[in-house]
């Protein structure tokens, strides 16, 4: 059962979360605080990503105007619920910038203009509100349909009933909720490629992709699919057919979720591709550091392996994309491959010449408690709005 | 070099082939001999050393002969005056022989209408209108020559007796009068010394164009390197005035854009300066007296008014001058205005106030050229031709209908019914177009024959190979005119011989041999014994003029400078010279060296001259001056002063075949026919009555994109100062990855770093070739661009291509200003960089291009397609693309080099790094069982540079000079962050503050 | 028993034919084959058909394409072991491409052979009996009986709101 | 399409196969004449020299390859069309599939024929083939120009397999309901289909692998013409967004094709029944998603060129879009990103007329995308002194038109003499319809 009436799962909450905050300073104090601030931007980026690519799913569904999706939207909106956290962690990354940002010592030919804390902070901060912002009108009008002769929910629900009135005007909510599904689309697009620029691509200020921003928000919504597959399988799990949720729909959510595993290998040897064969040395050094010179090099392999290979020849299968249980681990060890992908692509940068692989016991912890934060923002959104767990069809235009 | 040398000698002047030359009857064909000489054996070629006579300078030549044709003449490493360098003209020299446009037989005018005869026909004609003007009093035949050697001179003059004539006058348009004079009047010498340029350390220019057309130029060159390339010591630094940038300015560490004709005041400013340091000792007290009170006036500020020129240039050249142990100060060039003489007169005295022995001065080994007539004599003899009823006038290669400004009236005096006019020339030129009969004869390289470019030396010419025609030699010409069987030698050969022998050069018979094998006869260089003073009369000559001895003009104090009434000036050119060149497709096809411009005569002007006329680049601007107008493109050049309008001479001939025939603009048609009284040389600038904008523009057939480069890292220099061991010049950028801060990287596996590169290295067998650029003596002739189209069979596609960028030279000598100032200009040659990661090699489809195992970037023509990505992708662009089956109107065709294959439309070509000649080099190596030696293999660019500003050789060899020049500090690659890892390593340009 | 005689019901009516489709199961009459314009769903319950093999002729395909693809950019390169822009002869990274079309090459090609062998195309023999109708707008229903049993089988197909049309042998 | 009924599509769609009229020989005719023309241009520049194009130093490719681009783009959109939107269910595709699939492959044929007119001696093609020889010369795949040979040849098989498989049932169709030799000829082109549901169990499914093979193989192959210009190293040509950028270029230019295509087709067959406004509509809604995603590529590469600090980047990028060929670029960006921006407006997007105008708009744009990505690039490289600039010559014109003609061409022939809408997917999908009662 998914709810904070759920004792355990709240203690467990709760741990993960102590767990997580105390790994986090006791590192921070430590020897190498570096190392904490990169797990904390890679946790930062990964379950930003995930709140942020599943809500991308409802919307795209909506402009769409998909019919298999069913109560899959459902799933996608309650990572929503993550955004106001994630905001939070941007902003106390500010606290980390000494750390997770290398540059600010470097000789950065002219690029100082952009590459410099405060306005990388502003800019980074605007778009994240803009983002989310949306992301909520969006779910505001989304949640009014389901909301629509409902049980009672939470606090927040009720204040969504005040704001709806008795019966809203299922035509113009749908109207709105058209026109939000596209400003999130396109700021989906615009934000994270920012966000990818500014916090990855430039912790190595002197590499460049263009594809690089791209190559970020498709890996967002993969993640985001993955956690939605995780989220959909622990109701179907937990509360069974009530979600409405059938093995057509983790079918097609594991058609989609095939989909874009493959759209983000296109990305990755799309880019891989163009460096390798043009050979220049501002752009090949990244990626040699990265995939060719130890103890990167081996890393590189368990992504390629664990983010692609692994998924791509199961799910090459139509009947484990149909059974929960099986889908849940895969997603789950998928995303510590994109966990680990990260890594790769920020470890080089943050902890640089480090003969051993930055990464132990300290960052697995750290990443405990944001799947705490995630699981509590989740649940509690749950609580808050009951009708998502449980299914009805959305009500059509007038 | 050395080792190259024994390797020539070795087939130089094998006889027994060149015999069969220049009897009376020619070769049925002169290539694939049945029965083949000796010392022919196909598949090798075989050299035979002559002089080049492209102009007056005398260089000498290696001839290089392959299955019995000339395909290529190289600069004879023995010969003093060129030490086996050579021009870009001297490089074109086959294509006068196997021109298309050449006469083949003699041409007689009958109404108008040339009529084709027999040699002997023709023979006879002369012979009989000879004895007319023989029988119908002295002086009735009378004969214009080129410059010739003393021998053929003395056979003219031999001959003419016999016909109770004078001896033949000496014609060159560029004869240097006003030098002459100024030595006449200074040190009583009426000649043109040669200049110890390289034992100087402070040079100044009047306008000497030294490195282009002047006495010598490329003696000069590699003396002018040998002052001003960077030493370990410090740099020679050189001065260059004059009111237009040529080549020579281009090269100087300063160029003062002085007013035309005001050089003078320059000078005298500079007397006043030495003066008052208290230098001239040694010279007599008058002299030094009369000189101070004649420089009085030229004050800094002064001077500065009079020339028109900042006075901070003035200065900074005293100073310079002051400071010199050696200083040395130029005459004038042919291309300024009248007041020449004054600064030549000037300068002599200056360099004798510098240095009272005029030690750099050499008067025993005087040019040639002062042998050839003032202006005013050459006048004076045509006008004479009317006055004194000569019937018989002998034109010997020489061209003043056209060198002579119209309004001499050479065309009315040549149209005369009474006088019958031959010409002894190859070519319809505009002069031979009036003759009456064209009687071609032997070309240099056909010929027994000796000419010296100095005095003091013997430089011989022998047949190179078999002729194209019955076309005598014109001495054995001349004395079947002049003898019948009362002659005193059988032929002209003999006469040569018997000449040397007199003159006690030779005596016997092995001598003239060993001469032939190494190209003459070289006396050891012996310091100059004939030390001149001034004259008696110095001392008057800078008395003021009404003074009846005075001859020194002072220069006028005020300057108008009204941008309406510009000066138009005409300069000799690189290429064509006084505009003997202009028939050979290479010289037009290569572009000017700072215009870029090729095929075309545009106007050089200022930005604000152009803006004065209305008219924008490469807009056609109207020039009118008393003598004529012209049409031309205007060219917005920084590089000449403002209210000056410079245009290069050589193009715009009426007849001259179709390579010259109405190309480009003869700007001599726009001069008066004035000739100075003084010195009674021509003038080649006058004033413009009128300059204005057509408002039409035309396409200018340049090469050059852009004429800066950017902020790029392509073409780089280095101040002097940074040269000095302890300053560590790579700390101006920490190496990085970026275009600015990329470290150098061999093209050989040490130069792979697994942390930049993708790739493994590879290996390379033995030899890695590879090729040392050093900007700093590279003055951008372009010689090494005509060498490389004679070695490689580029393909000539003349204007109109050139315009839609479809030029195919391998090697291009791009031309960057300095975007500040635009007068400060690096030459870089560009050619293939045989990358070790060449980016056009991967992307061809079918393997076309690839690395071969000695690093080369080979390119298969067979192989090639023709899709042109390897161009796309090439970061340097040098690779060329056929868009057309291009042309070798027969008998070019015969000049192409067998080793090297003809490519044809459709296939990309580039830079082979000369492969026909490692291969070469290969063979031998292989047969004496050995490795290739260093220096061994010389690419024809490399070969024929002026300067040696080429150095080619494998890297792998860590004691090869090019592997040397890797570890200079002022090393670097062309683009090298693209990670490209060039093969050819570039030299920064040295700049120094003056 | 008698000769055989076949009889094709014509439906325009998707469900009529499928439950045409299914009763005849009840009947002693066999089920010969049905015909329909579109890939109906309907009947394919009805008939309730097996899913197709033709994925692993795709599949195989697909696999020999790869490796073939593969094999080929390598066996070229190391033929001439040439060295273009100082990559290594063998290069997987562009390889790749070059794989991978082929895998969708030969993959394609198993799907059309695949799709041949297992519809049995070319078919000429299966137009004989066969009603135009069936490619517009009818489903047919093909049965077939002893003579005898003609009329009652047309009879059949009429109640189930069809036309009928008899195929004699 | 409530009144539509098996009877009335098989009926809209046969009437179309009725005797053409004079008008349309008149314009068939037209076209050939258009082909001819340039076929005469290639066959003069083969034998004078591919000089006779404006190509020159440095800008060694023109039209040619902008046209091989163009066309190949042109295709994408019919594989997408009938490939992916076929994979996610969306209904809206099966009225103009077929028409769409026929543009990818004849375009993909007027595409395939560039790379030999372009080439310097297209006689020597042969050297691209892997063909076992003596000499064992081979050709090197690591040459984008073989990725090409590789996809393009792949694509088109592929495709041409995948369009007539769909063909199929609607030949039996047409067989069914003709005489004489029309009849003969259709019997043996429909295999002797029947329609059987063995063969229709085979047959769906063999359509949906070709269906999931065909989509990566539509991003590959775009990918790859997009490297004959990103694998090099030239700026503005070498950087890693053109592969997805080029893609959805395809798409864009394609989608844009198919309106062009379908809006006349429509009306002139009388299509409005099955080609509904709401196909169009849903077109058009694609049309912004590609024009979105391009203008997202163009902005994506000035803003790194400008983080990057790399002196010619910027360059490159500052001359794009106010040197020399700056009308081309704002022809672009205005057709493709601005214009299509129009689409957000419903009374625009329902808009026959206003669809028609923007499709060609659109297709304008994308041909100038090329023209300034491949001219610009490279006539402003590394080395400043090689610097030049291209203009097409009327040879490359001529064939041009040549090559349009040559694809309307063979698109008309088409229409008339096969079924230019599947009948058997409309029927489908108006039983499914019924089933879901929708």
């Amino acid at each position: 059962m998914l709810s904070l009436k759920n004792k355990r799962l709240v203690i467990l909450g709760i741990a993960l979360i102590a767990i997580g905050f105390l790994a986090f300073i006791i590192q921070v104090a430590g020897s190498h605080p570096e190392r904490a601030w990169q797990a904390y931007l890679i946790n930062f980026l990964l379950w930003s990503a995930i709140a942020q690519g599943g809500l991308l799913f409802s919307v795209i569904m909506h402009l769409t105007k998909a019919k298999w999706c069913g109560p899959l939207t459902n799933v996608s909106e309650v990572f929503a619920a993550f955004f106001p956290i994630s905001f939070a962690l941007f902003l106390i990354l500010f606290l980390g910038k000494a750390h997770v940002f290398p540059w600010q010592h470097m000789d950065l030919h002219g690029k100082e203009v952009w590459l410099n804390v405060p306005f990388l902070f502003f800019r980074d901060g605007v778009a994240l509100l803009i983002l989310y912002g949306l992301g909520f009108t969006y779910l505001f009008y989304a949640l009014q349909l389901k909301a629509i002769g409902a049980a009672t929910g939470g606090r927040l629900r009720s204040f969504l009933d005040q704001k709806m009135g008795i019966n809203p005007d299922v035509t113009r909510i749908h109207q709105r909720m058209s026109i939000f599904s596209v400003l999130y689309a396109l700021a989906f697009a615009g934000v994270l490629s920012l966000i990818g620029y500014d916090l990855v691509m430039a912790l190595d200020p002197h590499w460049i992709s263009t594809l690089f921003g791209a190559y970020q928000f498709v890996k967002a919504f993969y993640v985001g699919l993955g956690g939605m597959i995780i989220l959909a399988s622990a109701l179907y799990l937990t509360q069974g057919d009530s979600t409405g949720l059938t093995t057509t729909h983790f079918h097609n959510l594991g058609k989609l979720f095939f989909a874009f595993c493959l759209l983000w290998a296109d990305f990755f040897y799309v880019q891989l591709v163009v460096i390798w064969y043009g050979n220049i040395p501002e752009e090949t050094a990244y990626v040699i550091e990265r995939t060719m010179v130890p103890p990167w090099n081996f890393l590189a392999w368990v992504v390629f392996i664990v983010a692609f290979v692994l998924p791509f020849f199961i799910l090459l299968n139509k009947n484990v994309k149909t059974k929960p249980k099986f889908m849940m681990v895969l997603s789950a060890v998928i995303l510590v491959g994109i966990w680990l992908e990260h890594l790769l692509l920020v470890g080089p940068a943050l902890s640089h010449g480090s003969r051993s692989l930055p990464l132990g016991l300290w960052d697995g912890l750290i990443t405990l408690g944001f799947l705490g934060l995630m699981i509590f923002a989740v649940v509690y959104f749950l609580d808050e709005f009951p009708e998502l767990k449980r299914f009805q069809p959305a009500v059509e235009k007038r | 070099m050395k080792r190259r040398n024994f390797l020539k000698l070795a087939s130089i002047g094998s006889l027994s082939f060149a015999a069969s030359a220049c009897t009376s009857e020619p070769d049925k064909t002169i290539f694939s001999l049945v029965q083949a000489p000796a010392d022919m054996v196909t598949g090798s070629p075989t050299w035979y050393a002559s002089t080049c006579r492209e102009c007056p300078a005398g260089c000498g030549i290696i001839a290089k002969n392959r299955e019995g044709r000339v395909i290529k003449v190289e600069g004879n490493p023995l010969h003093p005056i060129n030490r086996g360098k050579l021009c870009i003209r001297g490089q074109a020299v086959v294509q006068g022989i196997y021109n298309p446009d050449r006469i083949k037989s003699p041409l007689l005018k009958k109404n108008d209408q040339w009529q084709p005869i027999s040699f002997s026909q023709a023979r006879s004609l002369i012979q009989e209108k000879a004895i007319q003007a023989a029988q119908s009093g002295s002086d009735k035949a009378r004969m214009i020559t080129e410059l010739v050697g003393d021998s053929q001179l003395a056979l003219f003059i031999h001959c003419l007796e016999k016909l109770n004539s004078k001896g033949p006058i000496a014609f060159e348009p560029l004869a240097y009068e006003t030098l002459k004079t100024a030595n006449r009047e200074a040190f009583g010498i009426d000649g043109l010394p040669s200049y110890l340029m390289d034992k100087a350390d402070c040079l100044v220019s009047l306008g000497a164009d030294f490195l282009e057309t002047w006495l010598s130029p490329v003696e000069y060159a590699w003396r002018f390197k040998a002052m001003h390339a960077v030493r370990t010591e410090a740099q020679g630094v050189f001065f260059h005035i004059s009111p237009y940038q040529s080549l020579t300015g281009a090269n100087a560490d300063r160029w003062i854009a002085c007013h035309p004709g005001r050089e003078a005041a320059i000078v005298m400013g500079l007397i006043k300066a030495t003066l008052e340091k208290g230098r001239g000792i040694g010279l007599p007290q008058s002299l030094i007296q009369s000189l101070r009170d004649a420089s009085e006036r030229y004050t800094t500020q002064a001077t500065a008014r009079m020339a028109d020129i900042d006075p901070k240039d003035f200065e900074s050249l005293k100073i310079r001058v002051l400071k010199a142990k050696t200083p040395l100060i130029l005459g004038t060039g042919a291309g300024t205005a009248s007041g020449a003489f004054q600064a030549d007169l000037a300068a002599n005295m200056l360099n004798l106030i510098l240095d009272s022995d005029l030690t750099l001065f050499d008067f025993d080994r005087r040019h040639r050229v002062e042998g050839s007539a003032r202006r005013s004599e050459v006048i004076e003899f045509f006008n004479s031709l009317s006055t004194d009823g000569v019937r018989l006038l002998l034109i010997n290669n020489v061209n003043p209908a056209y060198a002579l400004p119209p309004g001499s009236g050479i065309r009315k005096s040549l149209d005369s019914d009474r006088m019958f006019v031959v010409s002894f020339s190859n070519f319809m030129d505009d002069t031979t177009a009036l003759a009456d009969l064209i009687f071609p004869v032997c070309l240099p390289l056909e010929s027994w024959d000796e000419y010296s470019g100095k005095n003091g030396m013997v430089s011989t010419l022998q047949p190179a190979m078999g002729r194209f025609t019955q076309a005598p030699h014109v001495g054995d010409l001349m004395l079947d005119v002049a003898f019948k069987d009362d002659r005193s030698v059988p032929d002209y050969k003999t006469w040569v011989m018997t000449q040397l022998h007199s003159k006690g050069v030779m005596r016997e018979k092995n001598e003239w041999l060993k001469a032939l094998q190494a190209g003459g006869v070289f006396p050891d260089v012996s310091p100059s014994v004939t030390r001149p003073r001034p004259v008696t009369g110095a001392t008057s000559l800078f008395e003021p003029v009404d003074d009846t001895t005075g001859l020194f003009e002072p220069v006028d104090d005020t300057i108008e400078r009204d941008p309406a009434k510009p000066v138009f000036i005409a300069v000799p050119s690189i290429r064509f010279f006084d505009g003997r060149g202009a028939n050979r497709p290479w010289l037009g096809e290569i572009p000017d060296p700072l215009t870029k411009v090729a095929w075309q005569t545009p106007v050089l002007g200022h930005p604000e001259s152009l803006k004065a006329a209305g008219a924008g680049h490469g807009e056609v601007v109207t020039i009118q001056t008393q003598q004529g107008q012209v049409e031309a493109i205007a060219y917005e050049t920084r590089q000449v002063k403002p209210g000056v309008w410079v245009m290069g001479m050589g193009q715009g001939h009426i007849h001259f075949g179709r390579y010259a025939a109405n190309v480009g603009i003869n700007p001599l048609t726009l001069l008066p026919p004035k000739i100075d009284n003084m010195t009674g040389g021509p003038v080649f600038s006058t004033a413009v009555v009128a300059l204005s904008a057509t408002g039409d523009s035309k396409p200018l057939a340049h090469t050059d994109g852009s004429r800066i480069q950017h902020d790029r890292k392509i073409a780089l220099s280095i101040p002097l100062d940074q040269m000095s061991a302890n300053h560590d010049e790579k700390s101006a950028h920490e190496p990085s990855l970026t275009m600015e801060g990329f470290p150098f990287t061999l093209p050989l596996p040490e130069g792979y770093d697994p942390k930049r590169d993708f790739y493994p290295p590879h290996d390379h067998e033995n030899y890695r070739w590879a090729m040392a650029v050093d900007l700093d003596k590279c003055i951008g002739c372009a010689a090494c661009t005509a060498a490389c189209y004679a070695e490689n069979n580029i393909g000539i596609v003349e204007k109109d291509r050139i315009v839609e960028g479809r030029e195919m030279t391998w090697l291009r000598v791009e031309r960057y200003h300095d975007p500040e100032n635009p007068e400060k200009i690096t030459f870089f040659p560009m050619m293939c960089q045989h990358c070790d990661n060449a980016p056009c090699e991967p992307v061809c489809p079918v393997y076309a291009p690839h690395h071969s195992k000695e690093g080369l970037n080979n390119q298969i023509y067979n192989r090639c397609i023709g899709t042109r990505f390897c161009s796309q992708n090439c970061p340097y662009k040098v690779r060329r693309f056929n868009w057309f089956e291009w042309e070798w109107p027969d008998p070019m065709n015969l000049q192409l080099n067998p080793d090297v294959t003809v490519r044809s439309k459709g296939v990309m070509e580039k830079c082979s790094f000369c492969i026909q000649r490692i291969k070469v080099a290969h063979g031998v190596a292989k047969n004496e069982k050995r490795e290739i030696k260093d220096g061994e293999v010389v690419p024809a660019c490399v070969q024929t540079c002026p300067t040696g500003a080429l150095t080619f050789g494998n890297l792998m060899d860590v004691n090869s000079r090019v592997r040397m020049l890797t570890q200079d500090v002022r090393a670097y690659q062309a683009m090298g962050y693209l990670n490209t890892k060039p093969a050819v390593i570039y030299l920064k340009k040295v700049v120094q503050k003056t | 028993m008698g000769p055989e005689c076949q009889v094709m019901g014509l439906f325009t009516d998707e469900e009529r034919a499928a439950s045409a489709v299914q009763a005849l199961e009840e009947t002693p009459w066999q089920l010969k084959q049905v015909h329909s314009p579109i890939p109906s769903h309907k009947l394919s319950e009805a008939l309730n058909l097996k899913k197709s093999k033709v994925g692993y002729f795709t599949l195989v395909g697909g696999i020999i394409g790869f490796f073939s693809g593969f094999a080929l950019a390598m066996f070229t390169a190391a033929k001439w072991s040439l060295i273009v822009g100082g990559k290594p002869v063998i290069a997987l990274v562009p390889f790749v491409i070059v794989g991978f079309e082929f895998t969708i090459l030969f993959a394609v090609f198993g799907n059309v052979i695949g799709l041949l062998i297992q519809g049995g195309l070319p078919d000429f023999k299966g137009m004989e009996i066969y009603d135009p109708r069936c490619s517009g707008d009818h489903f047919g229903v093909l049965a077939a009986c002893p003579e005898i049993e003609k009329g009652q089988l047309i009879n059949y197909f009429k109640e189930k709101g069809g036309v009928t049309r008899v195929f004699e042998s | 399409m409530s009144d539509l009924t098996y009877a009335k599509i098989d009926q809209t769609v046969l009437d179309t196969l009725r005797p053409a009229t004079q008008v349309y020989w008149f314009t068939v005719a037209l076209l050939a004449v258009g082909m001819l023309g340039g076929l005469a241009c290639w066959i003069y520049q083969i034998f004078i020299g591919i000089g006779v194009g404006g190509q020159n130093n440095p800008v060694a490719w023109g039209t040619y390859l902008i046209n091989f681009v163009f066309w190949v783009g042109i295709a994408h959109s019919g594989t997408l069309i009938s490939a992916i939107l076929h994979l996610f269910h969306a209904g809206w595709r099966n009225p103009i599939a077929r028409a769409a699939e026929t543009m990818t492959v004849f375009a993909v044929c007027t595409a395939g024929l560039f790379p030999f007119v372009h080439l310097g001696r297209a006689w020597m093609v042969y050297y691209m083939l892997p063909y076992p020889n003596q000499r064992t010369l081979w050709p090197n795949f690591q040459s984008p120009l073989m990725f090409d040979v590789v996809a393009i040849s792949t694509y088109l098989t592929v495709s041409s397999l995948f369009w007539y498989t769909g063909l199929l049932p609607d030949l039996a169709t047409v067989r069914d309901r003709s005489t004489g030799l029309r009849k003969k000829i259709f019997t043996i082109l429909s295999m002797g289909w029947t329609g059987k549901m063995e063969q229709w169990r085979h047959y769906t499914r063999g359509y949906l692998f070709f269906a999931a093979l065909a989509t990566p193989l539509v991003i590959s192959v775009h990918s790859v013409v997009s490297w004959d210009f990103a694998l090099g190293v030239v700026p503005g040509w070498h950087t890693t967004i053109f592969a997805p950028y080029f893609v959805a270029g395809a798409i864009h230019s394609g989608l844009a094709m198919v309106l062009t295509l379908m809006i006349p087709l429509r009306k002139i067959f009388s299509y409005e029944k099955i080609i509904t406004l709401e196909v169009l509509e849903n077109v058009a809604k694609t049309i912004i998603l590609t024009g979105l995603i391009v203008g997202f590529a163009y902005g994506t590469e000035f803003f790194i060129a400008w983080y990057s600090q790399n002196s010619i980047e910027i360059a490159i990028f500052k001359w794009r879009a106010l040197g020399h060929y700056k009308v081309g670029f704002w022809i672009m960006v205005v057709c493709n990103t601005i214009i299509p921006l129009l689409l957000f407006i419903k009374k625009i997007r329902r808009s026959i007329i206003w669809l028609f105008v923007i499709s060609i708009f659109i297709n304008i744009g994308m041909w100038f995308e090329r023209f300034v990505i491949i001219i610009t690039s490279v006539a402003r490289d590394f080395i400043p002194h090689a610097w030049g600039l291209y203009w097409p010559t009327v040879v490359e014109m001529g064939i041009m038109v040549g090559s349009f003609s040559l694809f309307f061409f063979l698109f008309v022939l088409f229409v008339k003499h096969m079924p230019s809408v599947s009948m058997t997917e409309n029927k489908e999908m108006l039983a499914e319809g019924e089933s879901h009662g929708a």
